[in-house]
């Protein structure tokens, strides 16, 4: 995994829960792990890959409670990731962190959802605020949550 | 003889017809992309670098929002990602749903449904086959839901006794007719799309209109190209 | 007959090829605007809706110069906007010039012209030949300039006694080899192009390598597509 970025965020908190963000935009996942380390004091430790595959290879190790997940990657895509992740860990809460705007990627996304686990579903235009509150409600409360900016049809 | 000469000019003329709609679907993004985003953008860059104002960011927010919302038409216009990431299943049922939907005159009455009763994996196909199978699906479903008045479309995914995959889309509209004023591009583009996967492609009349496409069990692990 | 039934097979793959390298340009573009300018507006988005700082006008007149920059390079490549404002004779001129300069081991020292000794006018053609001719140009060009490491490249744009259009890309390079390990996915949509026009190309070996594209003159009002 030498391609993993880690940050101990929070070693010195009671807490220990891990996070894995996958995303291939460097800036993107800047602004998410920074993001979670203010809003996020739940989570000791975030790992950031690049691409659905090293998500995937990550997730294995079955550490990862939430995940946060990229649409469009090169390699395997964030559908394809959130598929395996599922596969093994059905438990495994999962915010969708997405460009895609139109309700059609969400209703493909509820179609690959195991029957018990929490996912969220966000624009990567949403505000610090409510990305905050989504990162709450879905990878701590194990809520269901989507951004209300999805165009419906 | 005359008539391979004849089916050899047939290949031509759709394929020359097929390439140039392609092109125009490319030129097309470019312009979409040239009036609306850059002329959008041009005119906040001049807004922002002008030092004798205060940058008023509510109208700055305001056109980034706008900007962003029609790349993302424009994108999901040029990409089929629900092909992607989702499948052939998922992306005919979206593109059905959005069709029978955005079309005033049927969206209050017409009923769809898509049914899948085979085990062929389509998304299992090689792409650039998978890519001209769901072409074809969109066109046949854009005409039965503007041109059959239809209260009902169907498409339903089979198979054969001999392996072959069946895509069929039925309405119960006023049925077929090659009316010769209409331009039959989208026909033609399909019959054309077809032949250069070597699959078939038939239009039948049964009161609405059934078009079924074959795509036999050799062409399904994808043909020379 | 089998002579023309592989006729008809080599039209059939090279148009579908053809047709799925289109497909594949536009996805192309789709993800560039993905990968890029939208994700370039959004990040600029959260800056200038984040109330707790300042906005920085030269970070924000940064960031959309970039972006209008990655936009105008999207759109040029998806609309041959030189061919359709300024004519073919300069936006092969066009062409060339760019194609030889961005080349980083040809641009020191290569020549380039272009010779227009014909009365027939190119722009007076229907758009899909024209388009056509333009694209099997580009592609000679772009092979001249990337493969023959000639010192000299010449458009040349003439007719013959029959009143076809010539075009003929020649270069003093190293004579045309058809690699088998190359993809070849060039030639074989010219080829396929100037069929899909009823026009013929040929490949001649001179030292270096001519590309000839010979339009009958019935071709050169359209031929039925
Ligand atoms: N399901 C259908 N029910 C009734 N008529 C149909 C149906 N499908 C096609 N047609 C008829 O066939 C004609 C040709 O269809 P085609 O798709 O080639 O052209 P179009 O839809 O009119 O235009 P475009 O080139 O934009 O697709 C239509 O104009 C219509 O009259
Ligand atoms: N002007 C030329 N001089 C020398 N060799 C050439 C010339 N044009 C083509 N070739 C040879 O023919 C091969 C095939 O050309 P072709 O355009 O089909 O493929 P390519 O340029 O390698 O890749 P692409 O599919 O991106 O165009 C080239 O790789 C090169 O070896
Ligand atoms: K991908
Ligand atoms: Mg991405
Ligand atoms: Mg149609
Ligand atoms: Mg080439």
């Amino acid at each position: 995994m030498g391609d993993a970025d880690r940050a101990a965020i929070r070693p010195d908190r009671g807490s220990d829960m891990k996070l894995l963000i996958v995303e291939d935009d460097q800036f993107h996942a800047s602004f998410m792990v920074e993001t979670v380390g203010d809003i996020l004091p739940e989570v000791s430790e975030i790992t950031h890959v690049a691409d659905g595959d090293k998500g995937e290879e990550e997730a294995k190790s079955g550490d990862y409670p939430a995940v946060i997940l990229d649409l469009q990657m090169p390699g395997r895509n964030g559908v394809e990731a959130a598929r395996t992740i599922w596969a093994a860990h059905p438990e495994t809460r999962i915010l969708f962190w997405s460009n895609y705007a139109d309700e059609a990627y969400l209703r493909g996304i509820t179609t690959i959802v195991p029957e018990t686990s929490a996912y969220g579903y966000v624009l990567k235009t949403t505000s610090a605020n409510r990305l905050g509150l989504a990162l709450r409600a879905v990878l701590i409360e194990g809520q269901i949550m989507v951004d209300r900016e999805i165009n419906r049809y | 003889r005359s008539e391979m000469q004849s089916r050899e000019e047939g290949l031509r003329q759709g394929a020359s017809s097929l390439t140039q709609a392609l092109e125009q679907e490319r030129q097309r993004i470019g312009m979409d992309l040239h009036d609306q985003t850059l002329a959008d953008l041009t005119r906040l860059l001049r807004v922002v670098t002008n030092d004798a104002h205060d940058i008023d960011r509510a109208y700055v927010g305001d056109t980034l929002t706008t900007c962003i919302h029609d790349l993302r038409r424009i994108i999901d216009e040029a990409v089929p990602s629900q092909l992607e990431l989702f499948g052939f299943v998922h992306a005919v049922s979206t593109h059905l749903q959005k069709a029978a939907s955005a079309d005033r005159f049927a969206a209050e009455t017409l009923t769809t449904t898509v049914e899948n009763r085979t085990s062929i994996d389509i998304d299992a196909m090689c792409s650039p086959v998978r890519t001209a199978i769901y072409r074809i699906t969109q066109e046949a479903i854009n005409n039965a839901v503007s041109h059959a008045g239809a209260s009902n479309i169907v498409v339903s995914i089979g198979d054969d006794a001999a392996g072959a995959l069946t895509i069929c889309v039925r309405d119960n509209g006023r049925g077929f007719s090659r009316r010769l004023n209409s331009r039959q591009s989208g026909l033609m583009h399909m019959e054309t799309r077809a032949r250069l996967i070597l699959a078939d492609l038939k239009i039948t009349d049964h009161g609405g209109t059934w078009v079924t496409l074959t795509v036999p069990q050799s062409a399904q692990t994808g043909v020379p190209i």
